[in-house]
């Protein structure tokens, strides 16, 4: 039952994914994402990490998406539909290329990743023998937010202080230039 | 399971390469970036459950999660000012590093 | 200072101040260029009077007879086993010069007050004008073949550039056409002055030489030398002084210019600005005549002699061709080039009888038609000063236009025409005696030369008079109507200037040929003899 | 060089030469100083001419009948040849110079009323005086260098003169075509000199003509370098003087003004062909004497032809003159040398004053023409008549000359043209044969004179005014004009009158100016041939002259106009039509085939140089360029494009840029992995 989940979100991904390249509409592919978005989210409770898929959950589909919705908004809806004219097909002359880069990458990858036999690494194997492994069971919170504060202290203020930059220069990007200098 | 977490990861990286590649739009270019961001951050969870002690898997892929979302909002902006400068979203039109 | 150095080398003096002067003091030039022509004349003119006459100072092959001379080692090489090279700084004039210095030294006047009109790089054109003024003294003064040979060579080059940067449309390529004539027939020449140089040994000194009095005399030409006159080599199946004698004679026949070598000479006179017309005709022309004289019967007689025939007819050629042509001819400038060309035939014919008449009218035709040619060109020039234009049909009844000027082209058409009383005359009278009489006196020409060139006289009153008749007669009509009207002014008096002592010159050497007679007189005599020893 | 001469003599050829140079002095004033338009210059050129003629007479006094005299003076040295100037009087030359002065002294006063008013009054006397001057030291100089030089100089006087209005088309080319006609005649007479001096090294013609030894030597060497001189001299008296072939000029010059026709090409000019065969009469060899004959009689029958159906008054004088002077050739070549001489001085006279009448009638024609503003030729004939009444002087001068004209008894002109036919008539019985067909048309041609000159006479003075019969309210006033013009009028046809020329009325050989120049005494046979010649023509004067009142003034006849004959003569015999349509078009389109010469085959050889140059060298820089530097070229070329291949890459697209990135990746990873 858990494996039957655990592919279909795989699949929910992937697919969503797939849409989200094959599609001509920008709104259609913003939503099809806030999917892949989600179903992710699905596979990281899977993976045992739940702080992580709430977090994902809250800030790509109540921040990051909503924020390309306005973007999508505040832009100009003809200019984009003109866009959407430029072709029909999913595989083009003009696209041959990416869709080339993007299968050998996949080819690489899956094939470093068949080759390389994760669950047999050596680091993997150690841990789950001195039962360094997460379990199901485990409630991995407070784990993380006392790892937070003390091992990994210093990059979570070099994050918070670059997030504020980030939102500083956003906003000041974003500004409407009354008049300029 | 980790196989298959990797491979879903490595599928999403891929789409989200052809996306960025392809797309016209700079907001689909940002959802491809995002999607291989997303591909890293499943990376991260599925070796972060043998990590237990440290939590060091989990806690990147929060940082990650932060830093995408603040990089969107960046993105976002940027995709705003151009809009404003070149009446258009479309990457390619964006050309004056050309020499 | 010899007095022939300074007259040969006061223009550059003169040069070298213009080019000195800054731009801003450009119409200064012009005054500059004035007087020293006008010294150069004063020079000349003292020359001519003090020049004297009388079988000893005929000169010709007689080193001792020149006059005015100055003898100066210039480069002097010893080669070793080639023995030594000599080449001397050597002037001096003998009859067949001075009145060629004399003529010359006018129009170079003339041609300095013509030069008025000049409107653009006024630095360039006075110095080169100078420049070009001092080749052409020293071309008639100098008596070492390899000194002719520089001044001669300098003589081209600001020519071209007067040519090709002041002249009219297709200057350009006039003055290339001009060059590479004038460059063909001398490149050769040089050929035959280096085997000149090593068949001829001064008796003083026993080294190889360059003076042209020793080239004349046969006893200092080597045994064994190409041009020598035992050995008899032969070049090309002919011997070699007959081909060097015709190698000259193509120089010069350039220059002349001789049928069929002047198809050059339309295109340089129509496109030149009007002073280097000037000059060209004058003077240029007369340095082919010169060098005839000099150089080609003065160091190959008994070849002359025996090719008098074929050089009388093409004399007889040159006189009829051109004419014809002159009287096919719309453009006015073009016109009077070919008359030029068919009077310069009576110059070959008058030399080709190689009696003293006719050498004798063959000079005084170089002298005439220095004048001749100069008022005729600077005539031509001031119509076309004024309008731009020189077709024949353009104009119609300039006569109630511009009454003077009508006189002078009268005076100027008619004293080329050969109308007794001016110096044409005499000229072409004496250049035929020369030809009728060869044939009693030395049997080398046939007496019908002399009437086929009796015949360009009566060709020429067809050009000239068919001219004056469509242009200066009738009802006064003109192409560029009342515009034309108003700027066809009559001649200036700077104009008069030039054209009253021209008008005068010809006339009085038309009365008084003995002017010019009197000093050559001696000369041509004993170039005759030297001719047929 | 010459024995100095008797004090006398010297001063007589100093007058001889101040009479040549008066006239000249007065026009190089006329030019220089007198302004123009000024009154003076008539004078001062008429007072030069007067003083030149009473000049004149004193050396004819001194010279006529008496030994000749001969000065020369050195002009220039040309080698060994001296060219000497020089003058030689004797009976020919004094002859020429009084008649010259004394024709030309009426010309003077007339043209001080006819050219009254012209813009130009000045330029005329200065171009008149010009021309006296060369005329008369044409007559006197003793050299023939000299005499070439004012032979042509009174060729340009005339051509000047012709083309005195030159504002009019026909008188511009008229004066071309005088001076190139002359000038053919010019250069056959200089080829001429030429000959004789390459003969015998001389110019002087005392020495040539005047020494026996050379007239012997010239007399008995019939051969070719003496005949071709004499055909060439022939030649030239043959366009002077307007004989067949080269006559058609002289018809044409009448565009100038009618005093000019009066002197130059009736009197003065025309008459020196005649006065050079004088000249150097012996130098002719018999053949040239034949032909000189035969185109002198040919002339003067074709011109007196033409003459017969003309309409212009001064065109039928014109060829009346041509006619005239053949007269005079031919007598010169049957060897009536005295006869032709006699004829050439009474000639003058009376047929200055057949153009002076006409120029007076001419005058009139114009004052009508422009008072009435009418659209006339008032040359032509057709438009006169009846003028007789209102201008007896002119009509009785006229009929004077006529009179001469035909060699009427009383008149100079009987007493020459009697000459010329006995003499004629003699020269043939001497040849016997066909010879006889030569004095015939003499006498023909007298008759047709007769004729022409009636018709003038009679369509010009008599019958109705044709102005007045298309137009009879007019009032015709024509009269003879100032004294100006009837003086000089008055004064030719006294000289028209048998007395100045001879005692005896119609014995030739008693005129002073035969005996002066008379060679040989004829035999008896003249007499006969005398009474024949006078009476046949005198006799036949009174019919022929009725037959022309007939015609002309009753009207009775009239010629068809279409006939062949009357359209030969009246085109002049096709002759100029010949000249223009053959001659002239040929030498100008020998003048067009070598401007294309020049342009094609000598320019285009030199072109063909050049362009095989201009090519060849264009070879060698297309092997430079692509051969040579072609190596250079491609390396650049590789570079280049290695450069602008990689450049393409940057594109500025980010999308770009991440796809070569990612390749890259790729194809690193293949190349790490699989090799």
């Amino acid at each position: 039952m858990e494996q039957i989940v655990f592919f279909v979100l795989g699949f929910v991904v992937l697919a969503s994914a797939l849409t989200v390249a094959a599609s001509k509409n920008l709104v259609r592919s913003i939503f099809m994402f806030f999917v892949t978005l989600f179903a992710l989210a699905g596979l990281y409770v899977f993976a045992l990490a739940d702080f992580v898929a709430i977090t994902q959950v809250v800030i790509y589909v109540g921040g990051v998406l909503v924020l390309m919705l306005f973007a999508f908004m505040l832009t100009n809806k003809e200019v984009l539909n003109n866009l959407q004219q430029g072709s029909k097909r999913f595989i083009s002359l003009q696209k041959l290329p990416a869709l080339l880069v993007a299968v050998l990458f996949l080819l690489i990858l899956v094939n470093a990743i068949i080759k390389a036999q994760p669950d047999n690494l050596a680091w993997i194997q150690a841990s789950a023998q001195s039962g360094n492994v997460i379990s199901p069971t485990d409630n991995m919170v407070p784990n993380i937010g006392i790892s937070l504060m003390t091992r990994y202290l210093l990059p979570f203020e070099a994050v918070s202080i670059f997030l504020m930059m980030a939102l500083i220069g956003a906003a000041h990007l974003a500004r409407k230039e009354e008049h300029k200098f | 399971m980790l196989t298959y977490l990797l491979l879903i990861g490595a599928g999403l990286f891929c789409i989200g390469i052809f996306i960025v590649l392809s797309k016209r739009n700079a907001i689909q270019v940002l959802i491809g970036i995002e999607l291989i961001l997303n591909a890293a951050i499943l990376n991260l969870v599925a070796f972060g459950k043998y990590d237990k002690l440290n939590n060091g898997g989990q806690t990147f892929a929060l940082f990650a999660i932060v830093l995408a979302g603040a990089a969107a909002a960046v993105a976002l902006a940027i995709i705003l000012n151009v809009y404003k400068q070149y009446k258009t979203i479309d990457p390619n039109a964006v050309d004056k590093l050309k020499d | 200072m010899n007095i022939l150095s300074l007259l040969i080398f006061l223009p550059v003096l003169f040069g070298a101040l213009i080019l000195v002067l800054p731009e801003g003091l450009r119409y200064i030039y012009r005054y500059i260029t004035l007087l020293a022509t006008l010294l150069q004349l004063g020079l000349s003119v003292w020359l001519y009077i003090a020049f004297k006459n009388g079988a000893g100072y005929a000169g010709v092959a007689n080193e001792g007879q020149y006059q005015f001379v100055e003898k100066v080692h210039w480069i002097a090489l010893n080669l070793g086993s080639m023995g030594k090279m000599q080449i001397d700084y050597f002037v001096g004039i003998d009859g067949i010069s001075i009145m060629l210095l004399l003529m010359s030294s006018v129009v170079m006047v003339i041609a300095a007050l013509a030069s008025w009109e000049i409107n653009k790089n006024h630095k360039g054109y006075f110095a080169l004008f100078l420049l070009l003024d001092m080749a052409i003294t020293g071309v008639f003064c100098s008596l070492d073949f390899f000194l002719f040979y520089i001044f001669y060579e300098l003589m081209l080059l600001p020519l071209y550039f007067l040519i090709g940067i002041w002249g009219a449309a297709r200057r350009e390529y006039a003055a290339i056409k001009f060059f590479l004539f004038t460059l063909f027939g001398s490149v050769f020449m040089l050929l035959v002055m280096v085997g000149l140089y090593f068949s001829v040994k001064d008796p003083a000194t026993g080294a190889h030489t360059f003076n042209i009095i020793q080239m004349m005399n046969p006893a200092n030409y080597d045994k064994d030398s190409i041009f020598g006159f035992i050995g008899q080599h032969m070049l090309l199946g002919l011997p070699a002084r007959t081909v060097g004698f015709m190698v000259l004679f193509v120089a010069f026949a350039i220059k002349i210019p001789v049928v069929p070598l002047h198809t050059w000479l339309p295109d340089a006179h129509v496109e030149s600005p009007t002073p280097i017309s000037i000059i060209l005709a004058g003077v240029l022309l007369k340095v082919g005549g010169y060098g005839m004289l000099r150089i080609c019967f003065g160091i190959f007689p008994e070849v002359a002699t025996s090719y008098a025939f074929w050089i009388g007819l093409l004399g007889v050629i040159s006189i009829l061709y051109g004419a014809f042509n002159a009287l096919a001819q719309r453009d006015l400038k073009r016109l009077i080039a070919y008359s030029s060309v068919s009077h310069m035939g009576f110059v070959l014919l008058g030399i080709a009888s190689q009696t003293t008449e006719g050498v004798s009218g063959a000079m005084m035709q170089m002298v005439s038609h220095g004048f001749l040619s100069s008022m005729l060109f600077f005539l031509v020039g001031v119509i076309y000063y004024r309008v731009h234009d020189r077709d024949i049909y353009s104009f119609r009844g300039l006569g109630t236009l511009m009454p003077k000027y009508t006189v002078f082209i009268m005076i100027a058409f008619f004293a080329s025409l050969g109308l007794p009383g001016f110096s044409a005359f005499i000229a072409e009278a004496f250049s035929l005696i020369g030809a009728f009489n060869s044939h009693n006196f030395n049997g080398l020409l046939p007496a019908w030369m002399g009437m086929c060139g009796a015949l360009g006289i009566l060709l020429s009153a067809g050009y000239f008079l068919w001219t004056l008749q469509r242009m200066f007669f009738g009802e006064t009509k003109l192409k560029g109507g009342e515009v034309w009207k108003l700027a066809l002014v009559d001649i200036s008096s700077r104009e008069m200037l030039v054209l009253v002592p021209l008008s005068l010159l010809t006339l009085t050497l038309g009365i008084m040929p003995s002017l010019v007679f009197v000093k050559i007189n001696d000369s041509v005599l004993a170039f005759v003899q030297f001719i047929h020893k | 060089m010459n024995p100095t001469l008797p004090h006398t003599d010297t001063l007589t050829i100093q007058l001889a030469i101040v009479a040549v140079l008066l006239p000249l002095a007065a026009s190089l004033l006329n030019l220089v100083l007198v302004k123009s338009q000024s009154k003076v210059s008539g004078w001062l050129s008429s007072f030069a001419i007067l003083g030149s003629m009473v000049l004149s007479v004193l050396v004819f006094a001194k010279v006529w009948n008496q030994p000749a005299l001969h000065a020369q003076q050195l002009w220039f040295v040309v080698g060994t040849m001296q060219v000497d100037v020089g003058i030689w009087l004797n009976n020919l030359s004094v002859l020429m110079l009084l008649l010259v002065t004394a024709v030309a002294l009426p010309v003077h006063v007339y043209s001080i009323a006819y050219l009254k008013g012209d813009d130009k009054y000045t330029r005329y006397f200065a171009y008149l005086s010009f021309f006296c001057f060369a005329m008369l030291a044409l007559v006197i100089v003793d050299n023939l260098v000299l005499l070439y030089a004012f032979w042509e100089l009174v060729g340009f006087a005339s051509y000047l003169l012709i083309g005195f209005w030159f504002i009019r088309e026909k008188a511009v080319l008229a004066n071309k075509k005088a001076f190139i006609m002359n000038r053919i005649g010019d250069v056959a007479l200089l080829t001429g000199i030429l000959l004789l001096y390459a003969d015998f090294h001389t110019f002087n013609l005392v020495t040539l003509f005047d020494n026996h030894a050379t007239a012997a030597f010239i007399g008995t060497a019939d051969n070719y370098w003496i005949t071709l001189p004499g055909a060439c001299f022939l030649i030239g008296a043959i366009a002077k003087s307007a004989q067949f072939p080269l006559h058609t000029w002289l018809p044409d010059a009448m565009e100038g003004p009618t005093s000019v026709s009066a002197l130059i090409h009736a009197a003065t000019m025309v008459a020196a062909g005649i006065f050079l065969l004088a000249r150097v009469y012996v130098l002719f060899s018999p053949n040239v004497l034949m032909v000189m004959t035969i185109i002198g009689c040919f002339t003067a029958f074709m011109a007196a032809t033409i003459a017969l159906t003309q309409n212009d008054l001064k065109r039928i004088l014109a060829y009346s003159t041509i006619s005239q002077l053949g007269f005079m050739m031919m007598a010169m070549g049957v060897g009536a040398y005295s006869s032709a001489l006699l004829h050439l001085a009474a000639h003058a006279f009376f047929k200055c004053l057949l153009f002076l009448s006409a120029g007076v009638i001419i005058h009139e024609m114009q004052h009508l023409k422009e008072k009435h503003n009418l659209d006339i030729d008032p040359q032509d004939i057709n438009n006169m008549g009846g003028l007789g009444k209102y201008m007896p002087v002119t009509f009785i001068t006229c009929i004077i000359a006529s009179l001469a004209l035909i060699g009427f008894p009383l008149t100079s002109g009987c007493l020459s043209k009697d000459g010329i036919l006995v003499q004629a008539f003699l020269w043939a019985d001497n040849k016997g044969g066909f010879y006889i067909i030569i004095p015939v048309m003499g006498v023909l041609t007298s008759l047709l004179t007769i004729f022409y000159i009636s018709r003038l006479l009679f369509k010009v003075f008599l019958g109705k005014s044709r102005l007045k019969a298309v137009m009879p309210a007019w009032h015709i006033e024509a009269h003879d004009g100032s004294p100006l013009f009837k003086i000089p009028m008055i004064f030719l046809a006294l000289c028209s009158l048998f007395p100045l020329f001879s005692t005896n009325p119609f014995e030739y050989e008693h005129s002073w100016i035969y005996r002066g120049f008379a060679i040989a005494v004829h035999t008896v046979s003249a007499l006969d041939y005398h009474t024949i010649v006078l009476l046949s023509i005198n006799v036949l004067v009174i019919p022929i002259a009725y037959f022309a009142y007939s015609i002309y003034v009753k009207q009775k006849f009239s010629f068809k106009t279409t006939s062949l004959l009357f359209k030969i003569s009246f085109n002049e015999w096709y002759i100029d039509r010949f000249y223009h349509r053959i001659i002239v078009k040929d030498i100008l389109r020998i003048g067009d085939l070598t401007k294309w010469l020049d342009k094609n085959v000598l320019d285009g050889t030199i072109h063909l140089f050049a362009n095989t140059g201009v090519a060849i060298g264009k070879l060698t820089v297309w092997t430079d360029k692509y051969i040579i530097d072609g190596l250079i070229t491609m390396l650049t070329l590789i570079i280049k494009q290695a450069g602008n291949f990689v450049r393409g890459f940057q594109t500025g697209r980010v999308q770009n840029y991440l796809f070569t990135m990612l390749l890259v990746i790729v194809v690193i990873y293949v190349l790490k992995t699989f090799i």
